[in-house]
């Protein structure tokens, strides 16, 4: 079956890299992802900040796209995308006529059909059954998986994991070889869209999660979402310079470290565009 | 079609059946129902546009109850009566192979009552698009307009009750129409007597209605009664989120409640 | 039409709106004599073709009333009487019958003041609309077709 | 031909003052079938029923109409006066003048018109009355507890004193329930089991109480007063009447790894056990899920040791077939773990623990003696906290009730902690503190301000581990509204009390209602609070819904008099206002289709399925039969059968469509 996939603002910019690493993925394991043509932005925080119909509206367009181009299932990497392409998808399959009165503003069919996963349903649907054979450098460290809020949250519409403790993610990480560790900051706020206007709140929330990470010897942190990478990638200066010390600790996207353990080069899956320095591959 | 024919030939020649009602075509090449016990009459099965008529009608029917096992050419609306049928306990699912009939008229695979429940599940269950529209028009209206048009539409009946004996939901042995003790309808098809015959078929197929529109076809003088259920099978999807015909363990919308059932009326 | 004095049925149950109407008398409330009521176990017994009888039979408006959601004598008697209300109205107001010309109310045996009022305020209500002339049509109609034929 | 009597009661002059009582009886007197119109000052006094009584001889009435007050008042009155008289008392109707009439319209002329009215109705009604039999059923008088724990022992002993029989069937292999399992009780502080154990022994030893522990209902049929009960004994491996109880075989058991659910997993158990020192009945029982014989094939040390030779490996279970009269459902509560809490690790952490394995650290006869040691390391916890609401009161965990109990158990369990561990420190996080009933809230300012226990306004939001220490996060909602950390040694969770494990199971064959958190529903909120509506069976205890020690108790005893009541009786009489299925020859049998939709709508599950055979056992016809000993004629039924199949004996199609015509019609 052929995966549409929306790669939403993020994975054309500030996350080049996990981009990288989900098509490398792709070809390594011959999966075959067809961008959804056209599509637009998702809404985002914007959008349904300011009206609700156009918060519905842009992304049942891109789901319209999908199912005019036959796309039955697409991947979402950026977990702030999938969040409002599922929420839309709930939406409107609640409220028939609200979906009515969508298609009319899109001008486009609505069915609200396709199977939107996110990119951990995606690697467990597609990658894992393959994996065992690819490995071939485990990735043999210690990792703490730091889920944030938009990949398990709100669990009743998203019906994914459990929001409280999440599980998916490290359940990955073993099947490349890495463990877990026990980690309690898998869903803190590493504070989100503070990052352009409040940085010291991001430095704040994301210093804790970091620094929990390196208390509970981590190695690295594992993340499945564009703007938590930012955070605390990016921002590493700041969160440094605001907790007066020095983290070293790399934060990687889970498409990264299974490239990593199927033997792609660190170049391949983006390693080169982090801020904090990967030393780990 | 010669999927539905092979099959039919294959049920009745090892006996899992004795006797498959499906189509065939009639002398002026209108579809009627047939009731295949030989094989070698099931060239006669036809499945096409024409094979509108609700076939789950003749399964409370005790001739044909008779025949045992039987399997049965059912299109969505077919499935859905036989889903309400079994769940009010009037057919025996373990009795009835379904010959399912897809939208663009293929033959399904229907090994079961939960795989047909699978594919029920998956279509829409709202009533056929060209009675939406006339429902909608007719929602437009006020109520006095509402109360002309139907009482004209009503002072047509001659009180035949082809729409009751159309309709596999009617099913009783004994009418509220055909108690006198009291009379609760008035006997003479006059407007008095066919308004409350109306609203007493329309109220006891709410949440029942499988929006096949049977009772309008089968309505001699044009009524379009079927209208009546259709708008109550809508409003119990409004009210209650529910498609009548859906499973075959679901209790009626009207046999059941929820403490917080919601209506604006009450005061 | 001023004179007009409008037929009110109340279809009551017995262990909440009967007992409240009891209560009206015991606390010596006044209301409208119009109102007469019918007694029923639980407003689960009052069967929707009761209404188009009282409509037939003359009744310019009607009252149904019984236990508040939760209070009923026979725990579930109102819940399905409130299913089978909604769907009721719903076909009525398609049909193009009138139901503002009946009440449905919850009122308990506590509720003596509340019962006057329900009934006040349906009666001056089917007052200012009037006799019901349109169901009474449907019946004289037909009481006249019949004596053209005989 | 009817001949009906009609009484005019005049109510002193409640009902003549304002309705002409002489136009009224003058009225319906000229009435077809009423052969008799009269009026009276006071009907129902002595003179007014003699009246009645003697009309109806001398006019030889076949019904009766009292037009007076409301027949919530006296309907019974007249309908005894009327079968004094010789007429059948179904057969007497009352006309509602006084509360429906006189009292709530002026006097004027319409008054007397709607007065007419209300009389002409009930004579048109009275007129397809038919006589009724009172429905009489047998009562066996022995009852069934359901569950040994605090309440069902209370009802056991409360019936059992008023000399009627109980069976008691207790599932686990002692009676006793969780209240065996507390230290302390709150607001007294006493002892649990000091209280509880004699109660027990009195069960054991009453000669009116036959006890079946380790047992449970397999099925229940018939209605109030003639249940059949069936009762699965499961074999516990042993025979009762040689075994003395001297616990040997429980020592040498070389399986003891089990973990022991009396202590909340907090200690081990062998194979072959008593649940607890105290138990009643003081005999052991082998589960057999865990014994290496059952496992393995191979071991029987126990038989080996026995000294009165009473282990039976082969022992089978046994169905006992009980004749029943009445049941109190006693099954309690259970709790949520903290492997339900994700918030709070799903149970990772072994110093987070519930409210009931608190009460076994803190109680003597417990796995630390009493010492509250936690149990990871068996540290004494210098900084505890108590989390009050762990799932109760909280929509999202689907818990939207409160559970009652624990704002004052975990007073207690403060208070008990800070009177062991003096130096040590106590918070408790709460919502609200509720802490209704006799002494209760005196209980718990005296843990805030005698105890000092640091009392927090707010939730936690997350426990992990850190350093060894529990790391607490919550807020304070009160004065500074800030997050608070707490670094805690341990952690108690007053979790959420929930129906017992099986409960819907066995309300499914009881045949009562419960409701959505599988707690068993009572027949009304307010006046109905201890039967249910499938009627002879009632509620007692934390089965309904939590509760503490004396409202279960005061509930218990509430059952039994409520058993005892209906024991009072030989025979039960009840109103024959029931509903039923027509029937007639073959080959219709009954105009009823079998749609079994109004199976649905019973509230009392007293619709049944009858299947018509033919002599040869071949299904004719199923049809829906009412049974007469479960019906209270709501007649929802009756209005919902589309066939109008079902009728309704008082309120039948006929009647009330007369009523409206009547009404509305001119005469």
């Amino acid at each position: 079956m052929k995966t549409g996939l929306y790669p939403g603002c993020s994975l054309t910019g500030s996350a080049r890299d996990y981009n990288e690493s989900v098509s490398a993925l792709a070809e390594a394991f011959g999966l075959e992802l067809i961008q959804i043509p056209d599509w637009n932005c998702c809404g985002a925080t914007a959008a349904h900040n300011l009206n609700k119909e156009l918060s519905l509206a842009l992304p049942a367009r891109i789901l319209a796209l999908a199912e005019k181009n036959g796309l039955e299932e697409i991947v979402v990497p950026c977990a702030a995308c999938y969040s409002r392409l599922v929420v839309t998808q709930h939406e409107l399959k609640k409220n028939p006529e609200l979906k009515n009165r969508i298609s009319e503003v899109i001008e486009m069919d609505y069915r609200g059909t396709s199977r939107i996963l996110n990119v951990i349903e995606w690697i467990d649907k597609y990658i894992i059954p393959l994996l065992p054979e690819k490995i071939t450098k485990p990735f043999n460290y210690k990792v703490a998986c730091y889920y944030g809020c938009l990949l398990v949250r709100p669990n009743k519409v998203l019906n994914y994991d459990r929001a409280e403790d999440p599980q998916t993610m490290d359940i990955v990480m073993t099947k490349i070889g890495a463990q877990p560790v026990d980690y309690p900051y898998k869903t803190e706020c590493c504070g989100a869209g503070f990052s352009i206007s409040r940085t010291d709140i991001v430095s704040k929330l994301s210093g804790k999660i970091i620094e929990d990470a390196e208390y509970r010897g981590a190695d690295a942190i594992i993340v499945a979402c564009p703007m938590c990478h930012s955070n605390l990638d990016m921002r590493r200066p700041d969160i440094n310079k605001y907790w007066k010390t020095e983290f070293k600790i790399p934060v990687i996207f889970v498409t990264q470290a299974i490239g990593l353990a199927i033997g792609l080069s660190p170049e391949k899956v983006g390693l080169k565009r982090h801020f904090v320095d990967v030393k780990i591959s | 079609m010669n999927n539905l024919i092979s099959r039919a030939k294959e049920l009745l020649e090892s006996k899992t059946v004795n006797v498959v009602i499906g189509y065939e075509a009639g002398p002026t090449g209108l579809a009627r129902p047939a009731f295949i016990t030989d094989s070698a009459k099931a060239d006669k099965l036809i499945y096409d546009e024409r094979c509108v008529q609700n076939l789950a009608v003749y399964l409370t029917k005790a001739e044909v109850k008779n025949f045992g096992k039987m399997a049965i050419v059912a299109r969505l609306p077919v499935m859905r009566s036989i889903m309400m049928l079994i769940s009010e306990q009037q057919v025996i699912g373990d009795n009835l192979i379904i010959l399912g009939i897809s939208e663009d008229n293929s033959l399904l695979d229907i090994a079961s009552i939960s795989v047909m429940q699978g594919y029920i599940d998956k279509c829409d269950l709202g009533n056929p698009s060209k009675d939406r529209e006339i429902l909608a028009e007719l929602n437009k209206m006020t109520p006095e307009e509402k109360f002309s048009w139907w009482q004209n539409q009503f002072s047509k009946c001659i009180k035949c009750y082809a729409c009751r004996q159309a309709c596999p939901m009617c099913y009783c042995i004994r009418c509220t129409v055909e108690v006198n003790q009291p009379q609760w309808i008035p006997v003479q098809a006059n407007a008095h007597g066919n308004t409350e015959w109306h609203i007493l078929r329309a109220m006891h197929l709410a949440g029942r209605c499988i929006s096949c529109g049977e009772c309008g076809r089968a309505c001699p003088v044009g009524i379009p009664c079927h209208l009546l259920t259709m708008q109550l099978a809508d409003q119990v999807w409004n009210y209650f989120h529910v498609h009548a015909g859906t499973s075959d363990k679901m209790n009626s919308v009207l046999s059941t409640y929820e403490p917080n059932d919601k209506e604006s009326f009450i005061i | 039409m001023s004179d007009f004095e409008p037929k009110v049925v109340a279809f009551v149950c017995n262990w909440c709106t009967y007992a409240g109407a009891d209560l009206t008398g015991t606390s010596r409330l006044k209301y409208a004599s119009n109102v007469k009521i019918i007694r029923f176990p639980c407003t689960g017994r009052i069967d929707f073709m009761l209404l188009l009888k009282a409509f037939a039979n003359g009744a310019d408006g009607i009252i149904v009333s019984g236990c508040h959601p939760n209070d009923c004598h026979y725990t579930s008697g109102n819940f399905h009487a409130k299913r089978r209300w909604i769907m009721f109205k719903e076909l009525m107001d398609f049909m193009g019958i009138d139901m503002n010309r009946v009440t449905f109310s919850w009122v308990s045996a506590a509720e003596g003041a509340k019962w006057a009022e329900v009934v006040n305020e349906t009666v001056t209500r089917i007052r200012e609309m009037g006799p019901y002339v349109s169901y009474k049509e449907l019946v004289n109609k037909t009481i006249e077709e019949e004596v053209k034929n005989e | 031909m009817a001949r009906i009597g009609v009484f005019v009661c005049h109510c002193g002059e409640n009902i003549s003052a304002t309705v002409d009582c002489g136009k009224v009886a003058e009225t319906i007197g000229k009435l077809k079938h009423v052969v008799l119109s009269t009026e009276y000052k006071y009907m129902c006094s002595d003179p007014g029923q003699t009246l009645i009584k003697e009309a109806i001889k001398e006019h030889n009435l076949t019904g009766v109409v009292v037009s007076a007050c409301s027949p919530r008042m006296h309907e019974p009155t007249f309908r005894k006066a009327c079968a004094e008289g010789g007429l059948n008392p179904y057969l007497c109707e009352m006309a509602n003048l006084r509360e429906h009439c006189s009292w709530v319209h002026e006097k004027n002329e319409l008054t007397t018109e709607k007065a007419i009215d209300i009389v002409r109705t009930q004579v048109e009604k009275v007129k397809l009355n038919s006589a009724l039999q009172p429905i009489k059923v047998p009562v066996t008088k022995t009852a069934m507890v359901i569950g040994g724990g605090i309440a069902g022992i209370q009802a056991a002993l409360d019936i059992a004193n008023t000399g009627h029989k109980v069976v008691m069937i207790e599932r686990s292999p002692s009676i006793g329930g969780h209240m065996s399992q507390l230290s302390e009780t709150f607001p007294t502080l006493d002892c649990s089991q000091c209280i509880l154990t004699p109660r027990m022994v009195e069960v054991a030893q009453h000669p009116n109480i036959t006890l079946y522990t380790y047992a449970e209902v397999e099925s229940v049929e018939g209605f109030i007063g003639n249940f059949t009960v069936k009762v699965r004994k499961k074999a516990k491996s042993l025979d009762e009447k040689l075994c003395t109880g001297c616990g040997l075989c429980t020592t040498k058991c070389p399986q003891k790894k089990i973990p022991n659910e009396f202590e909340q997993g907090m200690g081990m158990r062998p194979a072959i056990y008593i649940p607890f020192p105290q138990a009643v009945p003081n005999r052991p029982v082998i589960d057999r899920e865990h014994c290496t014989y059952y496992i393995k094939g191979k071991c029987k040390i126990c038989e080996i040791v026995c000294p009165t030779k009473a282990i039976r490996f082969d022992q089978p279970d046994e169905i006992i077939e009980l004749q029943i009269g009445a049941i109190v459902a006693a099954t309690g509560f259970d709790i949520k773990h903290a492997d339900f809490f994700p918030e709070y690790g799903y149970g990772r952490y072994k110093d987070i623990i519930d409210g009931l394995q608190f009460e076994r650290l803190a109680s003597a006869s417990g796995p630390t003696s009493g010492v509250i040691k936690r149990p990871s390391d068996g540290q004494i916890p210098k900084n505890i906290v108590f989390i009050a609401c762990a799932g109760s009161r909280d929509p999202a965990k689907g818990i939207a009730y409160c559970s009652k109990i624990c704002c004052m158990y975990t007073a207690k369990h403060a208070m008990l902690y800070k009177h062991k561990v003096h130096e040590g420190k106590a918070h408790v996080f709460y919502m609200d503190i509720r802490s209704g009933g006799k002494n209760y809230d005196e209980f718990v300012r005296r843990a805030i301000e005698e105890d000092h226990v640091n009392y927090i306004r707010g939730r936690v939001s997350t426990i992990y581990e850190r350093n060894g220490k529990l790391i607490v996060k919550g807020v304070d909602t009160l004065l500074s509204s800030m997050p608070v950390e707490i670094e805690a040694d341990m952690v108690v969770l007053a979790t959420a009390g929930v129906a017992n494990s099986g409960a819907e199971e066995l309300a499914q064959k009881l045949h009562i209602s419960y409701d959505s958190h599988k707690f068993f529903a009572e027949a009304h909120p307010k006046l109905k609070p201890v039967e249910t509506n499938t009627a002879g069976i009632f509620l007692a205890g934390a089965c309904q819904n939590p509760k503490d020690i004396p409202d279960s108790v005061s509930q218990a005893s509430g059952s039994a008099v409520k058993v005892a009541a209906l024991f009072s009786q030989n025979e039960l009489t009840r109103e024959p206002l029931v509903a039923v299925v027509n029937r007639m020859g073959p080959p219709l049998h009954s105009t009823c289709v079998g749609c079994f939709l109004c199976q649905a709508v019973c509230p009392y599950q007293a619709i049944e399925r009858e299947d018509i055979k033919t002599r040869d056992g071949k299904v004719l016809k199923s049809l829906a039969k009412i049974n007469e000993g479960l019906c209270q004629g709501c007649g929802t039924c009756v209005a919902l059968c589309r066939s109008k199949s079902i009728d309704l004996h008082g309120y039948s199609n006929n009647q009330v469509y007369a009523e409206v015509v009547a009404l509305l019609n001119e005469y």
